[in-house]
Formats: structure tokens, C-alpha cells, sequence
């Protein structure tokens, strides 16, 4: 038996298709206790900004039906202690990383892909625009097809020539596939599909939002059908780009949903939460769902839900 | 980071009700021999096809180690929601999922002190394991133990013979003096000459023993209770302002730099603001 | 104790404030068997349309975690015998109804609209626009501001001035807010938040979509905090435009949650299918809660939660 | 719609595995009393908590009235996917979440018949009861029972007593004949003159009953079993093609105007696509 697991997104070359989700493992340090960091296809590092963020107010989560919701607003050290201490270490563990990055402006992004262009050991770059832009009143980049462009390009025209770029996009949007096709116009390598939900909790009873930021992301199992359906969507209109997909995935049958519907590799973000060696059980019996299926790889297994669609 | 932890299938070896609560003995292996008084575990609550997806984080009570890999560790845990509701539910034999041992421990001074702890609730519950270990050292241990009411105050027999002096309060009365903790502390830092508070209990009261020990000038220690998603460092749902020997406030994780912290470096009262000055902010 | 637990819909008033949910209460006559029919505040029809459906092929449903996907694909029959057997069935009962119409184009609404508009017997109409739209390469009503006032004007020009109409509006959009707007511009009276979120699960043994349709929608527990954001953030901006909350209620703390985001009442869906008295179950819950927390009436509550943003 | 449907709380009296099943007895009250042989219950699976919204259906292998409300009835369960794993895990004495009865029944000739019951998997569970019910009334009857493989097979000793003739078929060959249920029927209908044919099984098992029987002009009334979200008739998840007297298509609810239809009526091979001809199609 001779099964091929690797996975490529743009130009990188991942051994195995089962990433972490960014801000879901924080840095690696924390979960190195539990696995050894190298059996991932690659650690996305959590969303880094250029500058140091406290993040929101406490309470920071409040668990739903099957999920859970999050708004830690980005909390993190800056770009500049991050590749002083995080990148460094990864390097030393010889772990596959992928950076993922956030900004406020169209600017924040290119002077973040100008911080990295340079730095050896990253893989691929994930560029998280799911964020506020504060140039136009807060609205998030992802949800506009002009500003998701924008902050696209802003980091192609800087990256360089070498670091794939995944853009990662948001489902709270009416046409995902519009908003798929102005990033990958502008030069993103794959997408990264779903970040959360937006979502809301309300105490029943303290009587108001239990998260200090009222709204927050949702994540878990539950809106798996959601992000199975917007890989499908991308992939059926674009079957030629790469998609790392996430959402809900905690075991081997969720992963293999996610990689029939188009995705080329597979972050697991809350999952993590509820069993630090979730990565692992996930490539373990996504390798055995292939293998059981009698595709030769994981290439095939790609997008492999669409086959009767074609004409 | 707790360099210890470890993910493990625990069997559950009882589970009795004690008051308002229940009491639980879970077989963990080496993991007891590791357990530090502080230390906490996070168990998955709900089994196959539940709809909780996160773990709930539960102090460790005690630890025994055994020799041949057969320690246990007792919890305290209050039926409070669903998943604590589950998990008190659960028969002997039942196979718990459970991360441990996680986060700070109480220090222990080198050095004789005349301690004072503080327990708020199931809070009491790491006091005790806390208490042998200080009395082994030969140190004095005064205890005050507080709830709303006498169902809720956690204190084993065996537990009480562990310390010098036992203080009661409940909000009702039911049970030793009617009043909170905060209402007794003074006295009793004078009396007995307190060197150090330890605490464990809602944030509240938390705040209240800190403004104490501050005007009294003792150390205080203190085991605190964020919402936590994880338990392990990944996911920042769960933290605190603390403010670092230069005086910077960060936003620091409480499951792995706390839950035990110095209560004079925690900014209070932040419950839904950043307080100013933080790092980031 | 003098508990007020009624409620009004623009003109219509609720003896309470729960209703089922359309689509999931077939026309009545299967849930009488549980209950007494006239305890609910309403009883809201299947969603209506001008001829006979067939709806969609099975598979026709999924369950997710903490949800289900289905796509009915509007199976009825139709309008005039809607109106010879069902409407007459619920009057002799004294069944409280609110008729939930469906279309294909904005003229569809407008026949549906005359044709209930001297109806006798129906509270108000609720207009489900998350229908394909023949017209506009069948996208969905909802999803475009501009087709969800055509739809909404429609109905308010044909429907005479009696008849409260409330818009059921989708929330896979980009800015809720927005389309709320314009549907209460052209009319609407009050609103419906939210039917389905869009959704796939693909059956990881035969490898395509579990579906004959292939999307479907999500609906139960793991929507909900779709849902309480989508209310909180359309009370937010329109605090006089009254709602009617759904999305994953099961029981008094679920619509307790909805009723403090800004429902002035909730519709019961898939939990009816888990429990067939979940009405009465949250009914109950739902009061109960309401005086614990020592409100005199349900309106007192409506959009607690916001009361600490309010200047 | 079933007209004496109720949702009660029901006791699991016994669980005992049977091959590759599980046989369960629950205490149902009067519901008992009004099960007829066809008629299913729909089960609350997963528990407090679960992430399972749905409920799931099970045919009545047998119903037991006794006086005083202590009826009961049977199930005979695969252990198959999240819910039904769930449903058989659980021990003597758990309360179950149950409404029934729910469905048709099958039909019974007022006239003595030569009747032909054939089940396929746990699909042989409402035969039993149904076969007392035509014996009882001193009808004659041969049964058809197959499965993939022997263990598979549900065949209690008590049930095979109630029937004239029992022919097995297995896949593998590992009990009785080797082949499908199909293989053998046209014999059977032929040597035993069948009048008709009860069958309960896979849609293709059915559908191929179906074309044996009105090859051979026999009646053919069969339970099938399509996915359903609510069992009561108002969800339209568990549609199926059928004709009605006029040759009109109709997608109708096999939960309420099911599980016991007509095999000629069905319009088979209808998954994933709506038969041309169908009303509103
Ligand atoms: C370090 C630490 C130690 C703890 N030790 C104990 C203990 O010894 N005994 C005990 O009974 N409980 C303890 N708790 C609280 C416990 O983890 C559970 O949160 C609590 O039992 C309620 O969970 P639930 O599932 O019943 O409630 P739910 O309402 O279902 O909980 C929903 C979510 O909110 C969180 N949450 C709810 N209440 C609290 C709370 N008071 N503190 C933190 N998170 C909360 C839960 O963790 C969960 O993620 C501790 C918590 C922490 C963080
Ligand atoms: C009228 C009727 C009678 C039935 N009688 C029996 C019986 O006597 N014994 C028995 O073991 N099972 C019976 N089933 C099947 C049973 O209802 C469950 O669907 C099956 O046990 C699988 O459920 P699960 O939760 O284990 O699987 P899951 O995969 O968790 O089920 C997920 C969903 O798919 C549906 N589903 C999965 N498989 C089937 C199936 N084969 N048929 C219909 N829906 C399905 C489930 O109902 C559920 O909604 C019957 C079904 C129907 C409709
Ligand atoms: C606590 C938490 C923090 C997150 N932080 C980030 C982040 O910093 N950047 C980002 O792009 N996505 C972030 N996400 C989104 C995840 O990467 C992922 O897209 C989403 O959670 C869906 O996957 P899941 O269901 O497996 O968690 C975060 C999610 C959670 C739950
Ligand atoms: C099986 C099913 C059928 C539905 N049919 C309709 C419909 O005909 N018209 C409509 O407006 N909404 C329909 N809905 C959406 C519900 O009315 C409701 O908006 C949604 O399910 C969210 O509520 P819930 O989580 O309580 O189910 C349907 C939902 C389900 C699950
Ligand atoms: S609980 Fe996740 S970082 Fe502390
Ligand atoms: S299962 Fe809901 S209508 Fe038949």
C-alpha cells in the first residue's frame, strides 16, 4: 500500500493535509506536550498584527448547542516579538508553519507582508480578513468584495515572488463565491474557508450578551454543514484553486466530508479545545477513510463529491 | 505550561454526594504523583454525541499517590449546569476523559509561616490537600471556610483535623457566623499573626481578601476561576489582567499561569473591560 | 399575579407569544393530536404557493450536530385547496393562524396576496421571501435588497389595508440590517428572523451530497446564536419594528434568549419534530422564567438585553 | 395519521443482544393495546444534552397488552449509526422518550388467505407479530427471511413456530440458501398458491418483491422505510411516490400514510429524482 497524504496549496508542499486552525493552537508550545508538532501538515500560527493587542474584555466565550463562541479581539505580542520568539522556535522543532496574519487597514497588510518576506521558514502565508477595517467604518474586509481585494493585494504586491498566499474568507456573506473570485483575481494562491460565524449569546441570567464584545464567532460541529457547503460552492466555481477547509471538523468522516466537497487540506480549530490530540485522531482516520475507499491518494479524494455534476 | 499534563482515559472509583455536592474519586495513574495543591484538571463532560464540545476545568481536591501507577485524585464538584450535572451523574466505572494535572500550584514557603486560607464554596476544595502539605512543613494553618449557606461548605472531617483553627460564615446563618469571609479576615490576620492568605472562591471575594491582605501587608495567593475553553494555553478565552514586576498589565492565560496568582498583581474588577494601561489595549 | 403574556404583530394581537414555525406544523391537524391547538399564539402554515408542488426529491433530510438540513422544496397544494380545506379546518377549530405564502416571482406574491386578502379568519400573513426568484437567475428573494422590497411591495399593494405582514427574512446575507430596512419600507409590518441557514452534508459512504437537492437548510439548536445576533442587531437599529424570533428554540430559556435580543414572539420549528409538545413545553418554560425574573408582562422584556447600550 | 399516537416515558424492561441485534422490551401503557402489526414508535435518542434533535423510528416487533396499563412492547435494533448505538447501550430500568403508535398497519383479508411474509434484516421484526394475527385467524404462512449473512438474521424460536414454512437466505451463504429473498419467492408463490405478500425490508428488496408479485398477480403490501425527521405527519422529510386510484403521483408522508403501503402503488427508484407525472412536479 503505497498512500500518497501529501498536499500542496499554491507552491508548498505539505506531507499530510491536516493543519491546525489559526488561534486554535495558539504558537505550538502549548500543544508540543501533547504530540509531536511535526506530524502536522502544518501549524497555522495564530492571526498576528502589527502591533501588540490586548485583545477583548473577559468573558471572552460562551459555549452553544454543538459549539461555541469566541471573540478574543486578536490578542497577541505584534508582528515583531512574534518572528523574535515564535517563528524561532517553530524553526528549531522543525515544524511546517503557516503564518497567518491580520490588519486594520489595507496598509497593516502590506507592511506585515513586507515583515515576512524575508523570513526563511514559514510555508505559506494565511491571511485572515475577517477583520474590522477601520478605514471604512469597521466593515469587516472579508464582507466586501472591493476591501477583500484590497487587503489581498496589498500583500501580493509585497510578499515576493515565493510565499503562497491562502486567503481566508468569511461566510457571513451573501455570495461567497463573488468574494472568492475578487481575492483569487488578486493573487491569492488558495483560500482558507470558513472562519466563524458571527453569533450572539444572551445570559438568560444576567439578561444581557454573555460575551463583554456582545457578538462573537461561532465555531464547532454546528456550522459544519455550513462550511461544507461553502467549499462546494468555491470549488464548483473554481475548481482549479486550493482550498484549506475548516469548520466543525473534529474526526476522520468530518475531515473526509470537508475534502469530497473540495479541500486540499484541513485545519481543526475548536475541536483542539475538547481533545488536545484532535489534530491526530483526525489524520489518522482521514488516512484510513481514504485508504478504505481505495483512492491511491488524497488528490483524488479532492473535490470527489462533484463527480456526477460534470457534464 | 504544567509540564505534567497528560491526556488519560480515568476511571471513575466513586462518586458520593456530600452536601451540596458531590465527591469523586477518579483513578489517574502517574498523574496523582504529579498533582501540585492548586493544580486543576479538565474533564469532557457529556459523552459520545453530546452537544458540550468543551472541557469544565475542576480543582484537584487531593492527590494519592500510589506506587505501580494506581494514584487517584478526589474532586469537589457542584451540579451547576450541564455539564457538571453530567458528570456528578456519572456510576463507578464510568471512563472519564481528563487532562491533568494543569496550571500553577500554591507556593510553598521555605521558610515557617503562620498561613491562613480561605475557601469560598467547592473553593475550599484545594485547601485541603493545600493544608497537609503546609502542615507537614510544620507550618500554623488557620482555615476560614464561607458559602451562602451550611449545605455549601465543603469541610471533610478529616480535613479539619489538618488545621489549628476552623472559621465558619454563611450568608444565612445556617452555619457558624452569619456574615462573609471578608467579615472575619482581619481579626484573624491579627490575631494569629498571619504571614500568608491563600484563597480559592468566586472572584468576589477574591477582590474583597486582596484589599485586605494589601492593607495588611501579607501575602496573598490566590486560586481564580476564569471561563475556560481549553484549559491547555490555546485558545485565550480565559484570561486575566495581572501586572508584572514592572508594573505592565497583561492580558495573561489563567490555566497555565494561573489559576494560582499573586492577588496583588491582579488588576480586579475587569469583568468586561480592559483595564488601562494593558499591554496592547 | 397578573401576568400579561400577550403580544401584538402590527395590528394583530397573540393571546401569548408562541408560535410554530412554518414548515413545521404541516397544517395543524397532525399536532392536535398532542395538544390543544388553541394554546398557541398562532399556528403559522407551511409556506404557500400559487399551484400544486411536488417539492424536492428525497433524500430530503439530514441530521447535523445539534441540527438538521432539509429541503422540502415547498411540497403543498397549492393555494385554492390550501383555502378549501386547511384554512377552513383551522377557523372551526378556533385555531389562531397566520398563513405563510411563498413565490417564484413578484407577481406570484401579488396573486397570492389578493387572493388571501378577503380571507376571513387568518391573523396576519407571514411572506416567506427565501425562494428562489425564476426572474433573477433564481436567486434567493431575501438575498437582495432590491427583490426583497419588490417582493414585500407586492403584497403590501395587493393585500388591502387589514392584513399585518410580516417579512421572514433569510440570514444568508451580508448585512441583515439592510435588507430588514427595505422590507419595512415597502410595507412590512413586522418581521421574521431567521429561516434557514444554507447548508450541505456530504454522506461520507457514497461520497456526494447526502441531499437530492444537495443544499438544504439548517435550522435547530446550532443556529441559534445566528439567530439571537440577527434579532439583536435588527432591534438594534429598528427598536419599533417588532419581531418574530425563530431559530433553534426548544425550551423557556432558548425563547427567553430571543425575547431579551428583541422577539416580541417566537416561532417553534424542528423541535416540534424531537418533541411534539415543544410548544407547550416553552410556553410554559418561557412564562415561568419571565415572572421569576419579575417582569409583568412579556413587552417588558422584549429587548432587555439591549438596555445597557441605550444612550 | 395514527389515531392513538401519544408521547409517553417509557421503561426499558430488557435489553439482551440476539446476533446482530438487539432485542429490547419497554413498558408502553396502553399504547400497547393499539399497536397493530406495521405500526412503528419513534424514540428520543442521545439523552439530556445530546446532540441528536431527532427522533428515530423503530418497527413494533410485538406488542403485549396487559390489563392495568402494563403493556408492553418489542423492538428488535441494529446497532447502526449514532442513535440507534445509543438505544442499545442503555440498561433495564432508563427512561425512554417514545411516541407511538405511529403509522398504517398492515392489512388483514377478512377472507382466509395463503399469506407469504418476507423480511429482510431487522425488517423480519413486524412479521411476527403479524404472522400471530393471520394464524389467529387460521390463515396459512410461509416466511422469507433474508439478510446479508446468518447472524443477521432475526428469527426467535417462538416466532418461527407461528409460521407453516420458514425459508432463510443468506448473501454469503453462511444460513440457509444462498442468494436473495428474491431468489426464492417465485417458487414459493407458485407451490404454496400465495394470495399475498407481507414484506418489510430495504426499498430494493421491496421494490423487487414488487415486480415478483405483479408478475405473479399476487397483492403486495409492504413497510418501507424512508428517513424521518418527526414520525407525526409534519415535517415532509419521508416522502415517497405513490399512485392513488386515478393514476395520480403523489409525494406522501410514509409516516403517516406508511409505513404500509400498497407495493403496486409505490413508484420505485424514486430516490434522488421526483417520477415525471408526479402532482405539482
Ligand atoms: C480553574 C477552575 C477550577 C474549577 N474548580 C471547580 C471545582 O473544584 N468544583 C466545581 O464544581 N467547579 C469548578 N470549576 C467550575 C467548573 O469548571 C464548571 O465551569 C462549572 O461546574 C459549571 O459547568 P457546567 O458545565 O455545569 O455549566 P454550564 O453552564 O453548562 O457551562 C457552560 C460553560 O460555561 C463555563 N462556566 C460555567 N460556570 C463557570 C464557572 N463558575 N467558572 C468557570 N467557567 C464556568 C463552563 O466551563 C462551560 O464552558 C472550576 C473552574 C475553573 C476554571
Ligand atoms: C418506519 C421505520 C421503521 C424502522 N424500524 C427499524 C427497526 O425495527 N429496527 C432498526 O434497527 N431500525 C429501524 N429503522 C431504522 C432506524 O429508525 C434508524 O434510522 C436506524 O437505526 C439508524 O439510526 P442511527 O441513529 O443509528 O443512525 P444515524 O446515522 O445516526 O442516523 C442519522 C439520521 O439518518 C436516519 N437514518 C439512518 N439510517 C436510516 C434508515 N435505514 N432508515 C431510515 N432512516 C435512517 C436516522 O433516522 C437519523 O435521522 C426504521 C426506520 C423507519 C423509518
Ligand atoms: C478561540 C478561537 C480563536 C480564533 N482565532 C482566529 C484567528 O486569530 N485568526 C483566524 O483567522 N481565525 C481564528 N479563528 C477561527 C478558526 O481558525 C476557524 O476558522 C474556525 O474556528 C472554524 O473552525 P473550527 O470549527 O474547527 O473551530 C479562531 C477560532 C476560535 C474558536
Ligand atoms: C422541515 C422544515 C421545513 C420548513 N419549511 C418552511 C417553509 O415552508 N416556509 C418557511 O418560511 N420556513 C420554513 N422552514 C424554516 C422554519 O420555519 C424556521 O425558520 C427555521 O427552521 C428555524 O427555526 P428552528 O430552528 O426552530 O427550526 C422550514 C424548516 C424545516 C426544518
Ligand atoms: S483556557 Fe484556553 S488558553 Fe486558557
Ligand atoms: S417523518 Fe415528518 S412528515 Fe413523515
Amino acid at each position: 500500500m503505497n498512500f500518497d497524504f501529501s498536499t500542496q496549496l499554491g507552491s508548498a508542499n505539505f506531507a499530510n493535509p491536516i493543519f491546525t486552525a489559526s488561534g486554535c493552537a495558539s504558537s505550538g508550545k502549548e500543544l508540543s506536550q501533547f504530540f509531536d508538532l511535526r506530524e502536522l501538515g502544518a501549524l497555522v500560527t495564530k492571526s498576528i498584527m502589527i502591533k501588540a493587542r490586548s485583545g477583548r474584555a473577559t468573558p471572552r466565550m460562551a459555549e452553544t448547542a454543538s459549539g461555541m463562541l469566541n471573540s478574543i479581539g486578536l490578542q497577541g505580542p505584534g508582528i515583531d516579538l512574534f518572528l523574535e520568539n515564535d517563528i524561532p522556535w517553530l524553526q528549531e522543532q522543525g515544524v511546517p508553519t503557516v503564518v497567518s496574519i491580520a490588519g486594520e487597514s489595507v496598509e497593516d497588510y502590506a507592511v506585515l507582508a513586507r515583515k515576512l518576506r524575508n523570513v526563511s521558514g514559514i510555508k505559506a502565508l494565511e491571511v485572515n480578513i475577517s477583520c474590522p477595517n477601520v478605514e471604512n467604518r469597521g466593515m469587516v474586509f472579508a464582507c466586501n468584495p472591493v476591501t477583500a481585494r484590497a487587503a489581498i493585494e496589498a500583500v501580493r504586491r509585497n510578499i515576493g515572488g515565493e510565499l503562497p498566499i491562502i486567503a481566508k474568507l468569511s461566510p457571513d456573506v451573501t455570495d461567497i463565491v463573488e468574494i472568492a473570485r475578487e481575492v483569487v483575481a488578486a493573487g491569492a494562491d488558495a483560500l482558507a474557508l470558513i472562519n466563524t460565524v458571527l453569533g450572539m449569546v444572551i445570559d438568560t441570567k444576567t439578561m444581557r450578551p454573555k460575551l463583554a464584545g456582545k457578538t462573537g464567532g461561532l465555531s464547532g460541529p454546528a456550522i459544519r454543514p455550513i462550511a461544507v457547503r461553502a467549499i462546494y460552492q468555491v470549488h464548483a466555481a473554481m475548481p482549479n484553486v486550493k482550498i484549506l477547509g475548516m469548520g466543525g471538523v473534529s474526526n476522520g468522516h468530518d475531515a473526509l466530508e470537508l475534502v469530497l466537497a473540495g479541500a486540499s487540506a484541513i485545519s481543526i480549530g475548536t475541536a483542539n479545545f475538547g481533545n488536545p490530540r484532535a489534530t491526530i485522531l483526525v489524520k489518522e482516520g482521514l488516512e484510513r477513510l481514504l485508504i478504505s475507499r481505495g483512492f491511491n491518494s488524497l488528490q483524488e479524494a479532492v473535490g470527489y463529491a462533484h463527480r456526477l455534476d460534470l457534464p | 505550561m504544567n509540564k505534567f499534563a497528560a491526556q488519560i482515559e480515568s476511571e471513575l472509583l466513586s462518586n458520593k454526594k456530600v452536601g451540596a455536592y458531590h465527591h469523586l474519586v477518579l483513578s489517574v495513574g502517574d498523574i496523582a504523583a504529579h498533582a501540585r495543591p492548586g493544580n486543576f484538571v479538565a474533564i469532557a463532560v457529556g459523552g459520545e454525541g453530546s452537544s458540550m464540545v468543551l472541557r469544565r476545568a475542576f480543582a484537584i481536591y487531593r492527590a494519592s499517590d500510589r506506587e505501580n501507577g494506581l494514584g487517584y485524585i478526589e474532586l469537589v464538584v457542584a451540579p451547576h449546569g450541564k455539564g457538571s450535572t453530567w458528570l456528578t451523574a456519572q456510576q463507578p466505572g464510568a471512563l472519564i476523559d481528563l487532562v491533568g494535572p494543569l496550571g500553577t500550584a500554591f507556593g510553598i514557603p521555605t521558610q515557617p509561616v503562620r498561613a491562613l486560607l480561605v475557601g469560598g464554596g467547592y473553593g475550599s476544595a484545594p485547601l485541603f490537600g493545600l493544608s497537609e502539605v503546609l502542615k507537614s512543613r510544620g507550618n500554623r494553618i488557620d482555615m476560614v471556610l464561607g458559602a451562602s449557606t451550611a449545605m455549601k461548605i465543603y469541610a471533610p472531617l478529616e480535613g479539619k483535623r489538618s488545621v489549628n483553627s476552623l472559621t465558619i460564615t454563611t450568608d444565612d446563618g445556617s452555619a457558624g457566623i452569619a456574615g462573609k469571609v471578608s467579615d472575619v479576615l482581619r481579626e484573624i490576620i491579627d490575631e494569629n499573626q498571619i504571614d500568608i492568605v491563600y484563597s480559592c472562591g468566586p472572584m468576589g471575594m477574591l477582590q474583597v481578601i486582596t484589599e485586605i491582605t494589601q492593607e495588611k501587608e501579607v501575602m496573598h495567593q490566590c486560586a481564580i476561576e476564569e471561563s475556560m475553553a481549553c484549559g491547555i494555553g490555546i485558545c485565550m478565552t480565559c484570561v486575566l489582567p495581572i501586572k508584572d514586576d514592572s508594573g505592565l498589565i497583561r492580558m495573561v492565560r489563567s490555566c497555565i499561569e494561573g489559576p494560582v496568582v499573586d492577588g496583588e498583581r491582579v488588576v480586579w474588577d475587569s469583568n468586561r473591560k480592559i483595564p488601562e494601561g494593558t499591554w496592547g489595549a
